[in-house]
């Protein structure tokens, strides 16, 4: 990239060419009239045309700097010192006219929520062509255009998204149409914080290929802010590395990835469960799984003022030094930077992982493969709402053996939680469904189950802040559990708790604490120690890491498969990252509109021939080193589960359908080979010979730029 | 070579430190001027009400020969067509509202919240039939609860307060119902049915403390409510019961000689309780936006 | 005997009876207190459906209490026999009812059967009961009627003057229940339009025996109290208000802008002390709390001046035969404090106190409560809406009949028997005293019967005597009834009991 | 969406039934009869007896409320027991009234609520905001006694300027009448005033910290563009909510201006049934104020959701 040679350290020099300059920002809200720095000394440029990825944890200032350069931010923030430039003028210096003008002409910015960046009440067309009155043009001719605008954004019926008011359209529709808007004057600046963020894997990268293709149209620079790092390396020409408001790391993308030259860097890349794709499964058939490396600690508060290294504290590097003196941005050659005494030892920080323990041997507990624990025959469950029947899920069979791990896949909507919590007996299934435990049928809702059949199917919620009651302290939470579920009193009690919160690694510290004052992560071991109280053999995790960041993440990971070596429990666990899936399960079970499409052990899903479903859904996530795989991607939007396609249910989107028996017939799950089943037309010897083909005719919309213009 | 050995993230909001949330809310509170204010006017009528009567005249002491007096430096507020000394009927006048309202409000809080909690929590025919009840007391004006009430049960400070409860509770109940339906959604009910607990328990123990803040706003908010309600009963005649001094009640009685010019004998009133109201309302305003902050 | 003792001012009071030429024609707007009930001649009970009664309705004899006498009206004379059990009404000739049929005596014997039978709802049977009874009502010829009494009474004429409101003459057959969409009646009104809640129109009835009226009609608008009437007045909207009480009226009393015409009335508030009960059996007792009362500050704060002191007999300055000569009480707090500590009561009592909420009743209630405490005596109040306070009116069933101290009110009358009989009574109906005094009883029958105004005085100052002696009850005051007109308004006829007589009202230029 | 009316309409009618229920078994407890009421605390009791039997009062209670709604079914609203005349006339001047009345207030509030609450919103945590804000909740919690007689004196008595009582004589023409109501109008404008205010306000301030605020400020609108096609029309959806909510209030909450202000309307109309347990009377009244109230929620609901194009679609509430 032609971006390498610029100077990165200290202050940037100014480039008339550039299309964004932040020299030395400092931004801080006061919070309760003090004054707290949540972004310090940041600095960074985007040239013309170039893409640059803000890469970093939750709350560590992304945001934040976005509206500080369009001069968004809220009422109590400030930027307290520094300049911003984009294309060479000084945003914070502008009155109101000129900053208006700024936003008409130079800068545009797309967020996460897509579905909240349009006004509900107003159409989208009129939306869209607002951008065009604003800069002149009459009313008549701001719709001609921004119904061509559409068009480039890849609507296929841009008249008719026109006339439609944003609630009618889906998450991918809707974010295309703030792309529109945002591309609509042609600014030389786009910011967007977290485009892909609420959408589903197959969406966003269809989004992300589109931003690609927009981008090199209309020449625009980019400042794509992510924390997802794979995204940011698809993305993204170069990259900074935010930690707690300070930028760590910047370079090139591929090098900062490859070599990453600071601690925090090195961290976050080494937390991602799932880094090669195609490499065969990441653990033996049988034996444990590799902890994932974690973080320790946690972001220092927000605000709060750290002598040294903001990182130190966390650091496995971290000496005297680093706690008394701020590290600058050593420049590092290759147009990086680090802010580390110790870059070079960077990747030398040792591998933290100390959640997995030493691995103890399974022992005598081990009865996989037996009779299975949970059994769901033809489990259906449909919504009524509003005179609507939605089919949440249909006709679902599953087993989960003890001490195995079965992963639960799928779009949103496609019926993950309605399965769990049919299973778990929150929703009542309809009439001839089955849940079978430990080989008797239970009752259809938890309340009429027996203690013991409670006991033994737990728990855990996708989000620990709804699954929490924060109006309990911790203590109370789990030894109300203990004592409903476990049986345990008194004493015996408060040895069990004792032992209990020792084991998911919660410091009796927090017993007295309520959830709010606790992190993600810690919220989320207090949630896991409850579902464990009563010493469960099937524990189904709901998404319980999706709200978490990856180092985060990684923690709960270890933490998980520990407990599982441990108690020989059995995890039906849901999740949309292929990744975190792919790390932990021993099945993989994917659902469609409430259907099967696919089941089978892990590495026979992962790994072709599979659904094409299942395909697109592997080919659509981002990784840190497939920049030229070749990706399927799906057309279309996720069909309604109100009102499903008839024949096999994915033929709407299918890029290898095969014709009318795809629209008339619905395929059976063939169990192709033992315990692999797939429900697909296509012969399972075609299925293989296509996709390993994988060049075979690029489907649906190519990675290619539109051709009109 | 393993640092860290608990890979465990610290507590989040370390500059809070762990201080307590109640803390917050109060130091939040105590910050605000319209709190202040608030307390201020409050904290004067309970003084009034409890001390006023060793300051001023007998509130109730006649002078038939000096009725209808207009404001003088004897009497600061005039005398009323009794010759009562309208200063000392102004200071004491607060006594029963202050124990009234608070009663009323009280009872209506603790009847909402409990119905609140059953529609909300049980919906479906639960929520459908209670639900169709309180909406038609809801129907219902305030004189025909006030009118029924008081005569049927007899003009005291006990019916006041079970008229208000009334009117009360099906206000208060609707707050608490959107509020425990939007609760009962999260896990932590699904978490609690799993575990096995009963209905009572979810509701009581684990939903009831989450609903805390808005029934807190609703009951300060509504006590605001009670002294304008209690007041304009006693304005309508279904108030306390003369000779105690009472500010509804001594408008009611000296309104009709407002137009003879009379005005002091039912202006100071007027104003005491404008002043009482706005300051709990000032009150109820401050606690809101102070649970709101937090 | 004419004796007048009606007007406050002599100039208000010739300019409202007369004087100056009557100006023909034109509207005179009015306010009266809205018909509470149906306008049903049989049940009317309230101020404002007694006023509209008169409008068109006339009675056989007519109490002009302008000039305290007693007048003809559809009777021309009247003539009494068996001393005083049977009297006989001669009746007018050439009266035609609004619908164009002649009055005879099968209308009046029909009217008074009907007013007079149990099986009705009759309002005037609280002045019947005892009286007549409806075999009673005897046609002699086309104009004359006999009523046969159960005992004698020498005030009947009263009985079925303007003082008996609902005594107005129907014609016979006269559904009563639908009465109030014909208005039929002889008087010098017709109806025009009556609309419940509203107001009431009447014309100019230009047959009317006695002429037709000055006005050409008159509208009532119809208040529900008593301050808009004032504002209107005040504003403009209304000539005259029909009837006020000085309560809230301070604003109407204090100027001259209007006239006011004030007549004595026997509107009055009776205290009731529980005579069979401690502490108020000792007669002393009683007379203790009615000496602690400051009359004329009563009067002057809680009438603002509108009335005349009461000397706790129902023997109102009104009545003809009232005897003056009886000494006033007065207030006398030393006295009434030896008097307790005579009756063994040195430091006072507690004891309590029931009332209604009507009209300046409660602030009466504070003044007794507050003059008691002068004496040691603590009276706690229970005041209470009236249908509470009244509950079934029987005994048992009713606080204001019930309680220790009970304070109510008595609308005005024609004559003293009802407040004489109900109230006193050892088997009085309303005698929340639970006085029973063979004597008293003695001493009613025989004024009842006096057919004579002497024998009458005579008997009713030893009435007032016993009463002062024995106090059953206080009666503090009387409270005047009050008319207020501008002052174009003249010839206007008020009744202390808020009817309205227009037949010689005109609104001068 | 009519659907939707039709359900909300079904159960409004269960709710009005169960108004008239409890307004009838609590009138049960009322001291008293209507045929007392009538002749008087002093009548004789046999007159007492033969009037209660004439009008129907002395059947057993559930016959008479058998009565009462097999007339209301087939659209008759009974006979008052006190004016022995049909209730229909009386209960139509005293709605007209009050609604006259209302009418006036809304006209005067909600501009004057939605203004207030806007500008306080542009200008939250300012001194204009704080100000407006502790005016609109003081004006919403001081009662109508206190207010009123306040305007009295002020306006009525010591300036004379307005008049003091709300009946014009009939036949008045619209001006005249609508002079005689302003006084009576500002207690209640007060009152609504906070409420709409805040509503206002909150939907303003949290229209403008939305992300389509955002947007539409990053597209470079000018401000008064943005809040005008942007916030407001979000803003104010909910406030519509609050003021017919109100409605129902401030027809069953009129009796308080109505005796302040000497006005015949259906609140005066309500007390005088009670107090002469004119049973028929006050549940034709009570139900007619049920039948506002819930006539305005629907408007509301309905209003609300045609003009937000959300919940257009799905007709749940
Ligand atoms: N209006 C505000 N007032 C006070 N603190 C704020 C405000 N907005 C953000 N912060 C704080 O500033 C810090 C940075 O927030 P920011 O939203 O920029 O983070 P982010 O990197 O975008 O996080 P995320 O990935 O969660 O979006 C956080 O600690 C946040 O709590
Ligand atoms: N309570 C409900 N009422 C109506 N429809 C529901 C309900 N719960 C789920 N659905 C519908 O059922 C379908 C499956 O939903 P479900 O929540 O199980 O999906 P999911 O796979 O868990 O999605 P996500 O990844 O977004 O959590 C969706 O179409 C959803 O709209
Ligand atoms: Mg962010
Ligand atoms: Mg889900």
């Amino acid at each position: 990239m032609s971006t390498a040679e610029q100077p990165v350290a200290g202050a940037p020099s100014r480039h008339a060419a550039d299309a964004l300059t932040l020299c030395n920002v400092d931004v801080s809200y006061s919070v309760r009239r003090e004054d707290q720095r949540v972004v310090r000394d940041v600095s960074f440029h985007v040239a013309r045309g170039e893409s640059f990825g803000l890469v970093g944890e939750s709350g560590c200032g992304k945001s934040t700097i976005a509206l500080a350069i369009v001069r968004y931010l809220a009422r109590n923030g400030r930027v307290s010192a520094g300049t911003i430039e984009i294309d060479g003028r000084d945003v914070l210096g502008l009155n109101q006219t000129e900053l208006r003008r700024l936003r008409a002409e130079d800068v545009s910015m797309v967020y996460q929520e897509p579905g909240r960046a349009l006004n509900p009440s107003i159409l989208v067309g009129r939306q869209v062509a607002e951008v065009y009155e604003v800069a002149g043009m009459d009313r008549q001719l701001a719709m001609g255009r921004a119904e061509e605008m559409l068009g480039k954004v890849r609507i296929s019926d841009p008249k008719g998204v026109m006339g439609r008011y944003p609630h009618q359209l889906s998450g991918g529709m809707l974010q295309r149409v703030v792309i529109a808007m945002a591309l609509a004057s042609e600014p030389s600046l786009l910011i967007l914080d977290e485009p892909t963020t609420a959408l589903d894997a197959t969406v966003e990268a269809e989004v992300l290929d589109l931003i690609t293709g927009l981008r090199s149209e209309f020449n625009t620079s980019l400042l794509f802010i992510s924390h997802n790092l794979a995204v940011i390396a698809k993305m993204c020409d170069r990259v900074g590395v935010l930690y707690a408001g300070e930028m760590v790391e910047e370079g090139p993308a591929a090098d900062v990835f490859r070599s990453p030259r600071h601690p925090y860097t090195v961290g976050l890349l080494r937390s991602i469960p799932w880094r090669d794709p195609e490499g065969g499964a990441a653990h033996g058939e049988n034996g444990g799984r590799p902890p994932l490396a974690t973080i320790p600690g946690s972001l220092p508060a927000p605000g709060s003022v750290i002598e040294g290294c903001v990182f130190a504290d966390r650091c496995g590097l971290a000496d005297e030094r680093c706690r008394t003196e701020a590290p600058p941005i050593y420049e590092i050659g290759g147009g990086r930077g680090s802010r580390c005494h110790y870059h070079e030892r960077a990747q030398s920080v040792p591998l933290v992982a100390a959640d997995a323990g030493q691995p103890e041997p399974a022992g005598g507990r081990d009865d996989r493969g037996g009779e299975p624990l949970l059994r769901l025959r033809s489990a259906s469950k449909t919504f009524h709402m509003g005179g609507q029947t939605v089919r949440g899920l249909y006709g679902v069979d599953l087993d989960v053996a003890a001490g195995e791990t079965v992963g639960l896949v799928g779009e949103s909507g496609s019926g993950k939680t309605t399965l769990a919590r049919v299973a778990i007996g929150l929703t009542g299934p309809d009439q001839g469904s089955e849940v079978t435990l430990n080989g008797h049928p239970v009752a259809p809702v938890a309340t009429k189950r027996s203690a013991t059949d409670q006991k033994a199917l737990q728990i855990v919620f996708q989000n620990p802040d709804s699954a929490l009651n924060r109006r309990h302290s911790v203590r109370r939470l789990i030894s109300r559990s203990l004592s409903k579920l476990g049986g345990y009193s008194g004493d015996r009690l408060q040895a069990r708790l004792r032992s209990l919160v020792d084991s998911v690694r919660l410091p009796e510290r927090y017993l007295p604490m309520r959830p709010a004052q606790l992190s993600g992560g810690l919220k989320q071991r207090v949630a896991i120690a409850r579902a464990f109280a009563g010493d469960p053999r099937i524990v189904i995790c709901d998404e319980p890491t999706s709200a978490l960041d990856v180092s985060v993440q990684a923690a709960i990971l270890n933490l998980l498969t520990d407990l599982q070596r441990r108690e020989n429990v059995a995890y039906l666990f849901i999740s949309h990252d292929l990744g975190v899936v792919r790390y932990l399960a021993d099945r993989i079970v994917v659902l469609y509109l409430g259907r099967v499409m696919e089941l089978g052990p892990a590495g026979a899903v992962f790994s072709s021939p599979h659904h094409p479903y299942t395909e697109a859904l592997l080919s659509a996530v981002p990784t840190l080193d497939d920049a030229d795989r070749l990706r399927i991607r799906l057309e279309g939007e996720i069909p309604s589960a109100a009102d499903p396609p008839t024949g096999c249910p994915f033929h709407t989107r299918c890029p290898r359908k095969i014709g009318e028996i795809c629209e008339t017939t619905e395929p059976e799950l063939r169990e192709e080979e033992p315990g692999h089943g797939i429900r697909c037309h296509i012969p399972l010897a075609d299925l293989r010979r296509l996709q390993a083909i994988d060049t075979g005719p690029a489907p649906a919309a190519a990675t290619s730029a539109p051709s009109e213009r | 070579m393993s640092i860290g050995a608990v890979p465990v993230e610290s507590a989040a909001a370390v500059s809070a430190g762990q201080a307590d949330l109640r803390g917050q809310v109060l130091r939040d509170l105590v910050r605000q001027k319209s709190f202040i204010a608030g307390a201020v006017i409050l904290g004067f009528w309970i003084l009034a009400a409890i001390f006023g009567s060793a300051v001023v005249k007998d509130p109730s002491a006649q002078n038939l020969l000096l009725i209808n007096q207009a404001p003088s430096g004897s009497h600061w507020f005039g005398t009323d067509s009794l010759g009562r000394d309208m200063f000392a009927r102004v200071i004491t006048g607060s006594r029963d509202i202050l124990i009234t309202a608070p009663l009323a409000t009280l009872l209506g809080t603790v009847m909402g919240t409990i119905l609140g909690l059953v529609m909300g929590y049980f919906r479906g025919i639960v929520d459908d039939v209670v639900g169709r009840v309180v909406e038609a007391f809801l129907a219902l004006p305030l004189v025909v609860t006030g009118i029924l009430g008081i005569v049927a049960l007899g003009a005291s400070n006990t019916t006041l307060i079970i008229v208000i409860g009334i009117v009360f509770t099906p206000l208060i109940a609707r707050t608490v119902r959107a509020a425990v339906l939007l609760e009962r959604e999260l896990d932590y009910v699904s978490a609690a049915k799993l575990r096995g607990e009963g209905s009572l328990y979810i509701m009581f123990a684990e939903i009831l403390p989450n609903v805390l803040a808005p029934i807190m706003v609703e009951f300060t908010v509504r006590l605001g409510y009670a002294v304008f309600t209690i007041v304009t009963l006693s304005f309508l005649g279904f108030g306390i019961p003369p000779p105690s001094p009472d500010w509804g009640l001594d408008i009611s009685n000296n309104f009709p000689q407002v137009t003879a010019g009379y005005w002091w004998e039912v202006l100071f009133d007027a104003l005491a309780v404008a002043s009482l109201v706005i300051g709990v309302n000032m009150i109820a305003n401050s606690i809101e936006s102070a649970l709101d902050a937090s | 005997g004419a004796n007048k003792v009606g007007t406050s001012s002599a100039a208000s009071s010739s300019s409202a009876t007369g004087g100056g030429t009557p100006v023909k024609g034109g509207t005179l707007k009015l306010a009266s207190q809205a018909p509470a009930a149906a306008v049903n001649p049989i049940t009317v009970s309230d101020a404002g459906g007694l006023c509209m009664l008169a409008q068109t309705g006339e009675f056989l004899t007519f109490d002009n209490n302008m000039t305290l006498q007693l007048q003809p009206m559809l009777a021309t004379s009247w003539t009494h026999s068996q001393g005083g059990k049977v009297w006989t009404f001669k009746l007018r000739s050439g009266v035609k009812f609004h619908n164009g049929q002649p009055l005879t005596a099968d209308d009046v014997v029909y009217t008074m059967q009907q007013l007079a039978d149990p099986k009705n709802a009759s309002n005037a049977l609280s002045t019947f009961a005892g009286v007549l009874s409806p075999a009673g009502v005897v046609k002699v010829d086309p104009s004359t009627v006999a009523f046969h009494l159960e005992a004698a009474n020498g005030n009947f004429p009263y009985l079925v003057s303007s003082d008996n409101y609902n005594a107005i003459i129907v014609p016979k057959g006269t559904d009563f229940g639908k009465w109030q969409s014909t208005f039929i009646g002889t008087g010098p009104f017709k109806l025009q339009s009556y609309t419940a809640n509203q107001s009431a129109t009447f014309v100019a009835n230009p047959s009317y025996w006695g002429g037709a009226p000055h006005l050409s009609s008159a509208t009532f608008t119809f208040y529900s109290s008593q301050q808009p009437q004032i504002l209107a007045l005040q504003g403009g909207q209304v000539d005259v208000i029909v009837q006020f009480v000085p309560q809230g009226a301070t604003s109407l009393l204090n100027t001259s802008s209007y006239n006011i015409i004030k007549l004595k009335s026997a509107n009055h508030r009776e205290l009731s002390m529980r005579n069979d009960q401690a502490p108020f059996t000792d007669a002393r007792v009683r007379q203790a709390i009615a000496l602690s009362l400051d009359r004329p500050g009563m009067v002057k704060a809680l009438l603002s001046g509108a009335g005349s002191v009461g000397n706790d007999s129902p023997f109102s300055p009104k009545f003809p035969s009232t005897n003056t000569s009886v000494p006033q009480r007065t207030q006398d707090i030393a006295k009434a404090k030896q008097l307790l500590a005579a009756a063994g009561h040195p430091h006072g009592f507690s004891t309590s106190l029931a009332t209604e909420q009507y009209e300046e009743i409660p602030a009466m209630a504070t003044v007794i409560a507050q003059a008691a405490k002068a004496i040691g005596v603590n009276i706690s109040l229970k005041v209470e809406n009236q249908s509470a306070y009244y509950g079934k009116s029987t005994f048992g069933n009713s606080d204001w009949l019930d309680a220790t101290m009970s304070l109510v009110d008595y609308g005005d009358r024609g004559v003293p028997n009802v407040f004489l009989d109900a109230p006193l009574l050892s088997k009085g109906t309303w005698n929340a005293a639970h006085f029973k005094n063979p004597t008293y009883d003695a001493l009613v029958k025989q004024y009842t019967a006096a057919v004579d105004l002497q024998t009458q005085k005579t008997i009713a100052g030893k009435i007032e005597t016993l009463l002062l002696s024995e106090t059953p009850i206080v009666i503090p005051y009387f409270i005047d009834g009050l008319t207020a007109t501008t002052p174009g308004v003249k010839g206007v006829n008020p009744t202390s009991l808020s009817a309205i007589f227009l037949k010689d009202a005109y609104k001068s230029a | 969406m009519s659907l939707f009316i039709l359900k909300r309409v079904g159960l409004g009618l269960i709710t009005l039934w169960i108004l008239s229920l409890i307004v009838f078994f609590a009138a049960q407890v009322l001291p008293g009869d209507p045929a007392r009421a009538i002749l008087g605390n002093q009548a004789a009791p046999s007159a007492v007896r033969a009037l209660s039997h004439q009008l129907g009062t002395d059947r057993s209670v559930l016959a008479q409320y058998g009565t009462w709604i097999g007339h209301v079914v087939t659209g008759n609203l009974g006979t008052s027991y006190e004016y022995q005349g049909p209730i229909g006339p009386q209960l139509t001047s005293a709605l007209g009234n009050s609604l006259k009345l209302a009418a006036l207030a809304f006209v005067l509030v909600v501009p004057l609520g939605i203004l207030g609450g806007v500008v306080a919103a542009l200008n939250v945590g300012k001194p204009v905001d704080r100000i407006t804000s502790v005016v609109g909740l003081s004006a919403t919690v001081i009662p109508e006694v206190v207010s009123g007689i306040v305007l009295i004196l002020v306006f009525g008595i010591w300036l004379n300027v307005l008049p003091i009582q709300a009946s014009t004589p009939p036949g008045s023409g619209f001006g005249t009448q609508l002079y005689h109501l302003i006084l009576p109008a500002i207690p209640l404008t007060l009152i609504l005033f906070g409420y709409i205010q805040q509503m206002a306000r909150a939907g303003t301030v949290e229209a403008l910290a939305s992300d389509y605020a955002r947007t539409a400020t990053l597209k470079g609108l000018p401000r008064g563009v943005m809040i005008r096609r942007h916030v407001l029309r979000n803003s104010l959806l909910p406030t519509i909510t609050v003021i017919a909510s109100q409605t129902g209030y401030l027809i069953g909450g009129l009796v308080l201006v109505e005796t302040l202000f000497h006005y015949n309307g259906i609140g005066t109309l309500i007390y005088n049934a009670a107090n002469h347990k004119d049973f028929p009377m006050l549940e034709a009244g009570v139900l007619v104020i049920g039948v506002v109230y819930m006539v305005a929620t629907l408007i509301a609901d309905t209003l609300f959701s045609l003009l937000n194009p959300r919940i257009r679609y799905r007709g749940v509430e």
